[in-house]
């Protein structure tokens, strides 16, 4: 098993913003993705998550297989953690939430409304959210928003355990994770909107 | 000219009156609007030709 | 070559640049001869003396309003399968053109109205439902408006036109049941005698085929603003990642 | 789908939740009715049925405006469309979810509040059959609706727009069966063509839905 | 200030914001009552100026909802709180473009919406009347009761609870000088009655909504 | 003139979070506030800007002196990033957001609608939302969230250009951002509840 793109290119808003991306992703490896604010991080992981359509190219192996967490939580604020995850274990198709909530420290907050934690706190219940959908390859938008540097080690585990049963991981984010991971900086990749085909707006060029 | 409208002449000439007034106000808009949308287009077709060659 | 060559901006541009000045000419000479024939050269009716002349602006208001509908459903459908873009421009073009049509015949109607039943305004079937497609008209423009981006608008607003296609059909029958109707249908109209029938008829059939026209004028350039505003886009894209 | 039904449920009961709110309008309305319209027992009887059913309907929309919204502020919607439970079956509980607890309690208030506005007795069963087939069709047109104006900033009001029109038939159906209810006249054939509405509208709403919310959500 | 009140206006201007559709929703609700009530002009011309008062009110409220609700989500109320600016005024100013892109519009629509329920010839002016003094009062009260219910989800249908019942009396003053007007009756006392109502809560209502919004922020 | 806080105690949802928070920040300092996650930074950060009352203590110096900006940006969506600076520019009877735009590179971005900005660009303008307030005192809670390497470096080079001018700044992050600033950690000021005064539910006790 493994996701493969070859030669992609991905629009926000109409506007081509990458193209020609490709990489494959082995079970057990993780990619981060770098590149300055703007360049299009959010929107390719967007579209490997299936959330939008790519402009051209292809992605292989992401049908039902990816778990995306971008710069919202999708957890309600008027649930507790624990019913949060049990939500989305269940949407899942399975029941087991304790292993989530012990990778994150989460077991003290765990009847806590998700509305009355701490920015923080919050992000983690997001992340471990992550763990109880069972699926292989996470897609995460910058993961580590409003961790603190404990929390943050906790999420490198997370990932650490994940990789080594055979998932995958692919990451955006502007800081340093100390983990042992493929770079692929997107900034070389940015898109040269009249060499791009398939674009929305292409028709009337 | 006008025919002898009788006691609707107020019904009738509105009517015309009226409609011919938003045919008009309809057609002024669209033309306006491509006007401006015609001439923006030929001001950066013009600027991307510049682009191209510098 | 197929007709789906046309979906093609230029091709499009081209067809329609050699089109317009005839859509634009015939469209003026029908409106003018059909409203004049109408206005200056036929009778009062025996019943509803001189205001039968407003017929010769109702009736093709209505008849516009409604078929724009149809086109731009047809053009909605187009988009969705073939994701032609001119098809899906031109029933964003075509929906402002509809609207005033709507209102032009909601206003000679209502003007109509006063003298004949001695109201504005009644709750009869066919006035009602095309009150509700005037309000169709709004909501898709609305939504035209409040999407951002202009494919995503095109996907939504045409989901729209088709569902609600489905339900201005069924409130036509809703509307029909729930209550009797004063407006002429189509049997029982004004022309009682075969002489007189003629007479309107004529100018009204002029009138008719120069408000189509006009549609198809004002539908082809509005089309044709659609495309300049998109390229603009485009083009300016591709300015920004030069420089 | 029962996971998804449940935990919209549970929000809807919690406090700050949906739920009782709808109906909250329902009675305000009603009551605020013969504020405006004057006092006179008579006029207001003949009204009766079409303000109730008026009223149902106004409280079905005003509830559904944040439907979606909320789901997709927190980024539910984005991990929804990404799993594998179908987003139709997903749209189609939660329409479920909205009528359990917006039309449900309507039809429950209704008769209540007919007598408020001195519906004639032999009005109540028709009244509350008639909102009964109906309810469902305006929980699923107003998630039809809600899915196409999610992303857009005060898409609530836009959404009424939408969704008002799409509800004629299945208001005039709905009121002149109660109507007919009320004054004792056959009502049957408005009642199969509501529930025809309502049919229709479970069997084909949830996949228009689903495809508008797909393009919202890009 | 008037940097505030441009703000405001230039948003409901853009695609997507507000203006308009309250307008929209008043006259979708002025259509939907024949549907409700039957088609029969004399009983429509008989409840006229109570229901386009009851649909001004409303669409007043439903495009309240989101007044202060979009402010409070992107954080501009915390920033408003700690700007030099009295809370009090920027409350006003924000009760005056809700006016002004609701209340005026609305006023404007109400004799065209008239025609389609058979309105009286004589009604329209004061109906018209009535409802210049009336709106701004909605439109203000309607503030404070968003600042009241502004940090809670699902806000909006728990303002129409809390705010309909402060809207009854204006209500009540409102109907009763429009359908004195259309049947021709003297209308001086609920016009003055109406127009004190406006009056008051201009001069009262900013400074409890400006306290109630200090203890929701917090 | 300077801020200057004494044996402070703040609490959140009505449970006390943090007592005994003293300092005294004088114009030209920073004070970076570091914690862990959920310890109570932001209720601090809000208190102090006035946003919520304090349960004992006082706070002095922070009448109209404070420009804060939370986890929410104060923008926008449907207006241009020059139109929101304008008008916050407005709010606080000035007028010039050019220094603003340059400080933060959005010139390019002046007129896209804010909306339409990656979550990146989108923080960036509403930092530059305190440039235009005037106000000698920042009060930033997590500032740097979502940025990359370049804006943190404009942000670092804003609020070092702030200081010179002799503004202060408080900052609550969990990254390094090279200033040169006193640091508090609020770590070991955590509550002892049963010690607390003033607290809402204290009464009860
Ligand atoms: C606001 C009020 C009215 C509205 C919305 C309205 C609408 C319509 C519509 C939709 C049509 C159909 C056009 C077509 O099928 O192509 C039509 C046709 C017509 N209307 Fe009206 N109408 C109104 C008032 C009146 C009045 C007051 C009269 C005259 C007393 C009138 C006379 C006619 C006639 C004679 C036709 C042609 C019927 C035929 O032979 O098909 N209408 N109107
Ligand atoms: N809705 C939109 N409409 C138009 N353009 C957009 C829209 N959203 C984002 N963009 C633009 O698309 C580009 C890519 O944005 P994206 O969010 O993918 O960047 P990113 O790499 O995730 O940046 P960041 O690190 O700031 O999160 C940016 O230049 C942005 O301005
Ligand atoms: N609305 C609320 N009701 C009750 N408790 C709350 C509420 N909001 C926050 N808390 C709690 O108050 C404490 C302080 O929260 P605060 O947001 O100030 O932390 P923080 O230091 O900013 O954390 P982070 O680094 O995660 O942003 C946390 O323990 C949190 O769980
Ligand atoms: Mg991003
Ligand atoms: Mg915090």
């Amino acid at each position: 098993m493994a996701l493969s793109l070859s030669d992609l290119a991905v629009a926000r808003g109409g506007v081509p913003v990458l193209s020609g991306v490709s990489f494959t992703l082995d079970a057990g490896q993780a990619l981060v993705i770098r590149g300055p604010n703007g360049s299009g991080k959010t929107t390719l992981l967007r579209t490997i998550a299936g959330l939008q359509p790519a402009l051209s190219g292809s992605i292989e192996g992401a049908d039902d297989t990816v778990a995306y967490a971008g710069h919202a939580d999708g957890l309600k604020a008027m649930l507790s953690v624990a019913e949060n995850l049990t939500f989305w274990a269940a949407v899942y198709g399975r029941r087991n939430i304790d292993a989530a909530l012990a990778a994150y420290a989460l077991a003290p907050l765990k009847d806590r409304l998700t509305g009355t934690l701490s920015a923080g706190q919050k992000r983690r219940a997001g992340l471990a959210r992550l763990m109880v959908t069972g699926r292989p390859i996470w897609v995460l938008d910058e993961p580590t928003v409003s961790l603190d540097t404990h929390a943050v080690g906790l999420f490198a585990d997370a990932v650490r355990a994940h990789l080594r049963a055979g998932g995958m991981a692919l990451l955006a984010t502007h800081i340093d994770l100390g983990l042992d991971a493929d770079v692929l900086d997107v900034t070389p990749l940015l898109a040269q909107a009249n060499t791009l085909h398939g674009a929305s707006d292409e028709a009337f060029l | 000219m006008i025919p002898d409208l009788g006691k609707y002449a107020e019904a009738v000439l509105g009517a015309y009156g009226l409609s011919l007034l938003l045919l008009a106000a309809l057609l002024i808009l669209t033309l306006r609007r491509g006007k401006k949308a015609r001439a923006a287009l030929r001001r950066i077709e013009e600027e991307t030709a510049r682009h191209g060659k510098g | 070559m197929s007709l789906w060559e046309y979906a093609n901006p230029v091709k499009f541009l081209a067809l329609s640049a050699r089109v317009q000045p005839f859509a634009w000419a015939a469209a003026a000479i029908g409106i003018f001869v059909g409203l004049a024939w109408g206005f200056f050269a036929t009778p009062d009716d025996f019943r509803q003396g001189s205001t039968v002349k407003i017929i010769y602006i109702h009736v093709p208001a209505a008849w516009i309003a409604i078929n724009a509908w149809i086109m731009m459903l047809v053009a909605s459908l187009v988009w969705l399968v073939r994701r032609h873009h001119v098809s899906a421009l031109a029933a964003k073009a075509a929906a402002p053109v509809g609207l005033v049509m709507t209102v032009i015949g909601l206003l000679t109607g209502a003007i109509w109205g006063q003298p004949m039943w001695g109201t504005w305004w009644a709750w009869d079937p066919r006035l009602t439902s095309f009150l509700i497609l005037f309000l169709f008209y709004l909501g898709y423009i609305a939504l035209w408006e409040a999407v951002e981006d202009p494919d995503t608008a095109a996907d939504l607003t045409s989901v729209l036109c088709l569902v609600g296609s489905v339900f201005a059909l069924l409130s036509r029958y809703a509307v029909l049941f729930w209550s009797q109707g004063l407006h002429q249908g189509a049997s029982l109209s004004l022309d009682k005698e075969e002489n007189i029938s003629n007479v309107f008829w004529l100018p009204l059939v002029v009138s008719i085929g120069g408000f189509t026209l006009l549609f198809l004028a004002l539908v082809l350039y509005r089309t044709g603003t659609e495309i300049a505003l998109r390229r603009t886009r485009a083009l300016g894209v591709r300015l920004d990642r030069h420089t | 789908m029962i996971a998804l039904l449940v935990r919209d449920l549970r929000l809807a009961f919690r406090a700050g939740g949906g739920f009782g709110l709808g109906l909250a309008f329902f009675l305000i309305l009603v009551v605020l009715v013969p504020f405006s319209i004057g006092p006179q027992s008579a006029l207001l009887a003949s009204i009766a049925p079409g303000i109730l059913w008026l009223g149902a309907l106004l409280a079905c929309l005003l509830s559904l405006d944040r439907l979606l919204a909320l789901d997709f502020e927190d980024g539910t919607l984005d991990v929804l469309a990404t799993a594998p439970l179908p987003l139709e079956a997903a749209l189609a509980v939660k329409g479920l979810a909205h009528w359990i607890t917006t039309g449900l309690p309507l039809v429950l208030a209704a008769p209540v509040l007919g007598v408020l506005l001195n519906l004639p007795a032999q009005g109540f069963g028709w009244l509350v059959v008639s909102l009964v087939l109906g309810t469902p069709a305006l929980s699923m047109i107003g998630t039809f609706g809600a899915a196409l104006t999610v992303g857009i900033k005060r898409g609530g009001l836009l959404m009424s727009l939408l969704v008002l029109p799409l509800y004629v038939p299945t208001l005039i159906f709905g009121a002149e069966a109660a109507r007919r209810g009320a004054v004792g006249m056959a009502v049957e054939t408005p009642l199969l063509l509501l529930a025809g509405i309502s049919l229709g509208a479970i069997a084909l709403l949830p996949f228009a839905a689903a495809a508008a919310l797909r393009m919202t959500i890009r």
